[in-house]
């Protein structure tokens, strides 16, 4: 069952395919940390990865580069946040209501676009997406070169991203303000801190790295646009945040251990194929909810999610 | 005469470059060919199935055609509500009332099966698919025998995604497979086959296509394609309804027929391989060979 | 008030500023003028609109007709950050605080600066609060101090930021009477270096003693200005709740009965895992108040809410009339045994804010009859029985369904203190029931109290305010570190002394413990 | 102006259809037909509206399932997988009671079985929340996976027609199937039993001290508390009510509609009761007014398309972006002097998920 783990080359795949099942993941996980961060509950993320995704693919098709791709896809995204922030900032939308509100558009409105858009719906595409860029020296170490070393650019930027979230929420002035706002948005106003404007910042920055995930399964996985293909990643976005109790670095490893353990169960199928295969295709969702109940001490969102802040409400 | 109505539920969208696309091909070509008019609604789910069946036989529609296993059930409802209408599925059990279009499932995995054993250098072999369906299924018991046949010791890796359309994840799958040794692939997905054809591509291994052609778009995957044509046999089955000649019994189509047959190898297919595909295929129409009786 | 031409243009002045929630008018055409380096006090009654006004003035809300104008200069303060632009900074009535950050990190929130130096801050911090006085680590989170230091960052806050006109919105409210005395000598020296200070209490002698002048507001109204040498403590209550105060309550002595309730080495854990009460011992009998004085931060809350069921014990035992109350629930505790609880966080414990008022003076009972019958609400009990305590204990409120929310913090405590005593209790724990409240509110509970205790009642009493704790205790007991340090009879407790128990000199003066 | 507030449901509809009328146009149809077979097709026909009715009953049930554990201030988003599990039990529950039993003894035991069903699976976010604190929206999110799967797997090794072309359960007994109330629809009695359901609980909520006290859980955890309420105990209960809703969901598209457990038969009903319980304010009574708009829009929508045409992917978009302008509609209140207001009683504090974990903690 785990004799995969000592042969080199299979393990590093192993490794590989879990790290690109994470990699939507993840960039929904951080975008929408960053907005909880600031108090607002983004359960649009599914939304925003699909239309992260149909910008992608619009961008670089009608670029014919990758990068126009990622551009166009990000203005998605942040067309989504604005959205959002409109809705469930200035007019105290119920959050949730938003979110899936803007769930429901996405995968309608990316479906029929895709049909008016791209000849042959979005399956037709054969975009160039990126290519993965050999670091020298580094990628050629055994096992673990190929699998952080050989990566795309948007393998980078992720990383990128995930510093750049921890190092702003814990390093910087604009970080405290933000986790301020997210615990107790009262309490920064009262300081001083522009709680709308803040709100509004995060959450544009927050959808467009969402919608990154979606450029991801679009650019470098699969270079076409397929219907409602973000396929649940940003519900197990929303899961990944909890299970990294609101810390970048954390969720960051929790999105990988979802996504290697869905690698793993890929090859735990065809071992024991009278087995039905849901009871694979289970795990990694089971060991999740482990993960959550073995976890020592417990995790509080920040205190404020949710919450609509309305300075004379008492 | 009026013209004929036809009216096709999908379970997907008509863009999805396999089994949707293709019965709305057949669909769109009896319109053009036959005069008959037509609708069709997509991606219908579970609970709507008999509402939006009847829906169309309330609407006036002399045919309505549910494209899929999963509307055997729906389908005997609207059939015994409607007895003046022709009600069709897709791969569904035989039922009364209803005429259902099907495949010799096993034969088509079975050529499939004998070209991957020629093919293949690892001697081992995959097949992916969404859900265990047993259309799936038999497939892959033809495909097992098939390659059993050259490569008595090969292996047949089987796996699931338990999601149709999801690209992602089919080419995850299929990756997977690839790095155990697998070097055929036989996708039977919807849109998901995409991402089998992909990772084929990077990794320099072959695909056989089971309900499409893949040899025009894809030559330099495809090993062999054969071609569950459900267009064609919808298009026969209207015809034969404008004839006003259906009957609500069990089509079944095997390998060689107008409805199912076989489709490009790979330019560099082996004669060895030509030839041992083309004597089954000749064998089985001949009813010598029986891959499900293994 | 009258505008001499020589005198500078005042450091804030409001005119006509008018404020309305809903319907109900909280500011009604309000006119304030606050000299340039004076302390300016704002006298009214639970509710009058004083927190309301000074909200306005700090940008939180917006006043639906008035002006403001800030050295003579008309501006709009639109949000509190325009305000501390201004040199304005508020400690609020209810802090405004992030309990799980640090107190540097509370203090420097809202500064610019891109990156986040709190080393930095944290010695430049220290070093401020060392020149107040302070003693405070800069690195330690906020939910971890007592309520005394969490005022002490508020105010380290205003300094840091270098506002110069500070609001106090009932700032002596949440501290120990030994903390009172350095916190009016750290507002002389803010006056002294020039800085305008904006006062609110409900303290009569602490306007007498700190302010230049005080303005008395009532309903919404703003009903007078006064210089503080040209008025007295009696003349300000009239002023205030128009009609006069009995500042001093005789208790007189009471028929005490036997032992009710009964604490015997008693330990609790508290919510930070410590020990919080640790081998406490007492007993209160029939028709007796027992005052537990002590510094907040000493077991009281964990001690209260153990009392109450709502917190789990480790040690000792609890006991009413001879019956221990181990694994009783809270509600049989109050039905069966007949225990009030007063808790001291009314908001957070003490009531289901977002209910009717009518709702929450049955929160206790609702389930049991008369409120319901068979799982079923009977409103119109509920409605009834609200109607007559509002009535009883004066509950000033617009009506019986409005949300408790709403209400001032007065009313609010009116509430909790109706639905306990009208229980008709055997035993009443009470905590810190006068904090907040106006002179005529405070006269009001503890006229309550007593008369309560002159039907029987066990009353445990507690409370930081020694001086209230002395008006109607018979005995008082002084906690200390989660156990009892001294106590003694009314007569003979002398507030210095208990201080210095409170304070923790326990071994010199250990009195006759129980 | 009163009046404009009253209506605000209604402008906001209007302001979808209006901007949507550009996405129908965009797909070559006329906006006015196209409106016109909506509405039509959901309430205007006879037909039609026996299927807004069967849609009505599983929103209207997956809407229960996420108020009354919201009104206890705790956010159930896996009403997906307790109707998963709702309907299995109440299959097994059909397949396997003594057919020597009456029907009229073995439908309510089936019934029974499917909320209690549903009730079981919601326990479990419901327990890891009251006793380890565990944030209820994620267990309960993932473990409608898990159900999904679960029943996938149970069907496939245990309760598979024999030859059936499609993962699907045997059929379920005639006698036991639940009546048709429209005749030549598919319009079930359990729809009745949902719009009962809705009424019985909005009675529940209002009127009784389970309401009250579910209420005062939902507000503030810590009076709770002090009021004497077992907060524990209610955080089970209004979860297992919640699941139990949703597990008859499940059920009655068993017994009522397909007559099988099919594999992945629900299109998302879970997810869509977030949708009616926020809209219905979390009122039981509003819940069914917004499951019936909900289904008539999707009933509509489809028949539309069917009369009309358009992209069924158009139609999609078109009902999310009604599902948004309702949304923004509702959050408008009618305040003088203020343009937005907070979202009606209840709502505020409930979506506000981890309330009830500190007292809970004790
Ligand atoms: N945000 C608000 N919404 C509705 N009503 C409010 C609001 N803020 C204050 N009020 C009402 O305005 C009135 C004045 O309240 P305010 O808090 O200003 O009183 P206060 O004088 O500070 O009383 P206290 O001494 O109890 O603090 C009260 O009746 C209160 O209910
Ligand atoms: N949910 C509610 N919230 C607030 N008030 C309510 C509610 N339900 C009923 N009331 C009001 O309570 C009053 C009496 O209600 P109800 O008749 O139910 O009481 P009851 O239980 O019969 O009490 P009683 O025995 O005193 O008649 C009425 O004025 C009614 O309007
Ligand atoms: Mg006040
Ligand atoms: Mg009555």
């Amino acid at each position: 069952m785990f004799d995969f783990v000592f042969d080199a080359a299979q393990f590093g795949e192993f490794l590989a395919t879990g790290l690109r099942l994470s990699m939507p993941l993840i960039f929904a996980a951080m975008g929408g940390l960053l907005c909880e961060r600031a108090g607002v509950f983004n359960i649009a993320l599914e939304g925003q990865l699909l239309l992260g995704a149909f910008g992608a693919a619009l961008g670089a098709h009608l670029t014919g580069m990758a990068g126009g791709g990622v551009a166009v896809a990000l203005v998605f995204g942040a067309a989504s946040g604005l959205g959002l922030a409109l809705l469930g900032v200035t007019l105290r939308v119920n959050q949730i209501v938003v979110g899936i509100a803007v769930i429901l558009f996405a995968i309608g409105f990316t479906s029929f676009m895709s049909r008016v858009a791209f000849e042959g719906g979005g399956n037709s595409l054969r975009l160039d997406g990126f290519r993965p860029i050999d670091i020298p020296i580094l990628s050629d170490i055994p096992v673990i070169g190929p699998v952080l070393f050989a990566q795309d650019l948007l393998f980078y930027l992720m990383l990128a991203v995930v510093a750049a979230i921890q190092i702003v929420l814990f390093r910087t002035g604009l970080g405290l303000s933000i986790r301020a706002v997210g615990e107790s948005p009262a309490t920064a106003d009262a300081a001083g801190v522009p709680v709308f404007t803040l709100r509004y910042g995060v959450i544009v920055a927050g959808s467009m790295i969402a919608s990154l995930g979606g450029a991801y399964i679009v650019l470098s996985q699969v270079f076409l646009f397929s219907d409602n293909m973000s396929a649940g990643k940003g519900f197990i976005g929303l899961a990944a945040i909890v299970l990294g109790r609101w810390n970048p670095v954390l969720a960051l490893l929790a999105c990988l251990l979802f996504g290697l353990f869905d690698a793993f169960q890929l090859r735990l199928q065809f071992q024991s194929p009278d087995m039905p295969f849901q009871v694979f295709a289970a795990l990694p969702y089971v060991i999740s909810i482990m993960a959550l109940v073995g976890l020592i001490g417990r995790a509080q969102p920040p205190a404020a999610v949710g919450r609509p802040y309305d300075r004379e409400m008492r | 005469a009026e013209a004929l109505k036809v009216a096709v539920v999908l379970p997907g969208v008509v863009t999805d470059k396999s089994f949707n696309e293709n019965v709305y091909q057949g669909l769109t070509r009896a319109r053009d060919e036959l005069g008959v008019e037509i609708a069709y609604t997509e991606k219908v789910p579970q609970p709507s199935q008999v509402e939006v069946m009847s829906d169309y036989a309330r609407r006036g529609y002399d045919v309505v055609v549910g494209a899929g296993a999963e509307y055997t059930d729906a389908a005997k409802r609207v059939a015994r509500q409607f007895p003046d209408i022709d009600v069709i599925v897709l791969n569904g059990a035989p039922t009364d009332g209803v005429a259902t279009i099907n495949y010799d499932n096993q034969q088509f995995g079975y050529v499939l099966g004998l070209a991957a054993g020629h093919g293949s250098e690892t001697g081992k072999i995959a097949a992916l698919s969404a859900q265990q369906v047993p259309a799936f299924e038999q497939v892959v018991e033809g495909y097992r025998a098939g390659f059993n046949a050259v490569r008595p010791d090969g292996e047949v890796l089987v796996a699931y995604t338990n999601d149709w359309a999801d690209i992602a994840k089919a080419k995850e799958a299929s990756l997977n497979v690839i790095s155990q040794g697998a070097d055929v692939l036989l996708p039977y997905l919807d849109a998901g086959f995409l991402g089998v054809v992909q990772a084929a591509e990077e990794r320099d291994v072959h695909v056989v296509g089971v309900v499409r052609d893949l040899s025009g778009e894809y030559p330099e995957v495809n090993l062999l394609s054969t071609v569950l044509d459900f267009g064609g046999a919808l298009y026969q089955a209207v015809e034969l309804a404008q004839n006003e000649a259906i009957e609500p019994r069990d089509y079944r189509f095997g390998i060689g027929t107008d409805a199912g047959y076989l489709g490009g190898f790979n330019a560099e297919a082996s004669q060895e391989m030509r030839d041992a595909v083309a004597a089954a295929v000749e064998k089985m129409q001949a009813g010598e060979l029986d891959p499900s009786a293994e | 008030m009258s505008g001499r031409a020589d005198r500078p243009a005042p450091r804030l002045a409001l005119e006509g500023i008018t404020k309305r929630f809903g319907g109900f008018t909280a500011n009604d055409a309000v006119d304030l003028s606050v000299e340039e380096g004076s302390v300016h006090a704002i006298l009214g009654e639970n509710g009058a609109g004083k927190s309301t006004l000074m909200n306005i003035i700090y940008g939180l809300y917006q006043p639906d007709g008035g002006r403001i104008r800030v050295r003579g200069e008309t501006v709009r303060i639109n949000t509190p950050r325009q305000a501390l632009a201004l040199g304005i900074g508020m400690v609020h009535q209810h802090f405004k605080q992030v309990p799980t950050m640090t107190v540097t990190e509370n203090v420097i929130l809202g500064l610019p600066g891109a990156r986040l130096d709190l080393a930095g801050h944290g010695a430049r911090i220290r070093a401020l609060a060392e020149t107040l006085g302070f003693e405070i680590d800069p690195h330690e989170q906020l939910w971890h101090l007592p309520v005394g230091a969490q005022q002490r960052v508020e105010i380290l806050k205003l300094l840091y930021r270098e506002a110069d006109l500070l609001i106090f919105d009932e700032p002596t409210s949440v501290l120990t009477p030994s903390e009172v005395g350095p916190f009016f000598e750290l507002l002389r020296k803010l006056k002294q270096s020039g800085r305008t200070v904006v006062l609110i209490t409900h303290k009569l002698d602490e306007v007498m003693g700190m302010a230049d002048r005080v303005s008395v507001m009532r309903h919404g109204r703003k009903v007078a200005d006064v210089e503080t040498c040209e008025t007295d403590q009696r003349a300000l209550a009239r002023l205030m709740v128009g009609r006069d105060i009995v500042v001093d309550i005789s208790a007189g002595e009471g028929h005490v009965g036997e032992t009710v309730l009964e604490l015997r080495d008693l330990q609790v854990i508290g919510a930070r895992g410590v020990t919080a009460v640790d081998g406490l011992s007492l007993a209160v009998r029939a028709g007796e108040i027992v005052g537990l004085a002590g510094v907040d931060g000493n077991g009281q809350r964990e001690l209260a809410e153990a009392i109450a069921g709502l917190c789990p014990v480790r040690g000792g035992s609890i006991a009413i009339r001879g019956t221990s109350l181990d694994g009783v629930s809270p509600d049989r505790r109050r039905r069966r045994f007949r225990l009030g609880y007063v808790p001291e966080d009314r908001q957070r414990t003490g009531l289901d804010l977002d209910s009717s008022i009518a709702f929450n003076m049955a929160l206790r009972s609702y389930r049991h009859p008369p409120f319901s019958r068979l799982g079923w609400m009977r409103f119109g009990a509920i409605a009834a029985h609200a109607e007559r305590l509002a009535r009883r204990y004066d509950v000033r409120m617009r009506s019986l369904s409005q949300r408790v929310r709403d209400l001032s913090g007065g009313n609010q405590q009116k509430i909790i203190l109706a639905r306990e005593i009208d229980a008709d209790p055997d035993v009443l724990v009470v905590s810190q029931p006068t904090k907040g409240l106006d002179v005529g509110a405070i006269e009001f509970v503890q006229k309550t109290l007593l008369a309560a205790r002159e039907r029987g009642c066990a009353i445990l009493y507690i409370s930081t305010e020694l001086e209230d704790l002395l008006q109607v205790a018979d005995r008082v007991a002084v906690v200390f570190r989660g156990r009892i340090v001294g106590e003694m009879p009314r007569g003979a407790a002398q507030a210095e002394r208990l201080g210095l128990m409170m304070a923790g000199h326990a071994g010199t003066v250990q009195g006759e413990a129980a | 102006m009163r009046l404009v507030f009253l209506f605000k449901g209604v402008w906001a509809v209007l302001a979808a259809l209006v901007v949507g009328a550009f996405l129908v146009v965009l797909a070559g149809a006329d906006p006015l037909a196209a409106y016109g077979a909506l509405f039509s097709g959901a309430f205007f026909d006879y037909y039609g509206l026996a299927s807004t009715l069967v849609r009505m009953s599983p929103l209207l049930l997956a809407g229960l399932a996420v108020i009354v554990p919201l009104r206890a201030g705790l956010f159930n988003i896996g009403g997906e997988g307790q109707i998963y599990i709702g309907a299995l039990a109440g299959t097994v529950a059909a397949l396997y009671l003594p057919e020597a039993l009456p029907a009229a003894l073995r439908l309510p035991l089936i019934v029974l079985s499917g909320a209690l069903g549903g009730a079981l699976w919601a326990l479990i976010p419901a327990l890891l929340k009251a006793y380890r604190g565990i944030n209820e929206i994620i267990t309960s999110l993932l473990l409608s996976y898990v159900a999904i799967y679960l029943v996938g797997a149970v069907i496939h090794v245990w309760l598979m027609e024999p030859g059936a072309p499609y993962p699907y359960s045997r059929e379920v007994p005639y006698d036991v199937l639940l009546p048709v109330f429209l005749p030549r629809t598919e319009a079930h009695a359990g729809i009745l039993i949902a719009l009962t359901c809705a009424v019985v609980l909005g009675i529940v909520l209002r009127r009784t001290t389970l309401g009250q006290s579910i209420t005062v859980v939902g507000h503030n955890p810590a009076a709770a508390s002090y009021a004497g309420i077992n907060v524990k105990r209610l955080i089970l209960t209004s979860f297992a009510i919640g699941g139990a809703m949703a597990g008859l969901a499940g059920t009655f598209e068993v017994i009522g509609l397909k007559y099988r457990l099919f594999d992945h038969f629900s299109p998302g009903y879970g997810l869509q009761g977030i949708i009616v319980a926020f809209l219905a304010s979390l009122s039981p009574l509003l819940a069914i007014v917004a499951a019936f708009f909900l289904a008539g829009l999707q009933a509509g929508a489809g028949a539309m398309q069917r009369a009309v045409g358009v992209d069924t992917t158009m139609v999609e978009a078109l009902q999310g972006l009604i599902v948004l302008f309702v949304a923004v509609g509702l959050a408008f209140r009618y305040r003088p002097g203020r343009t937005a207001g907070k979202p009606p009683a209840g709502a505020p504090a409930a979506a506000v998920p981890e309330t009830a974990a500190k007292s809970a903690e004790g």
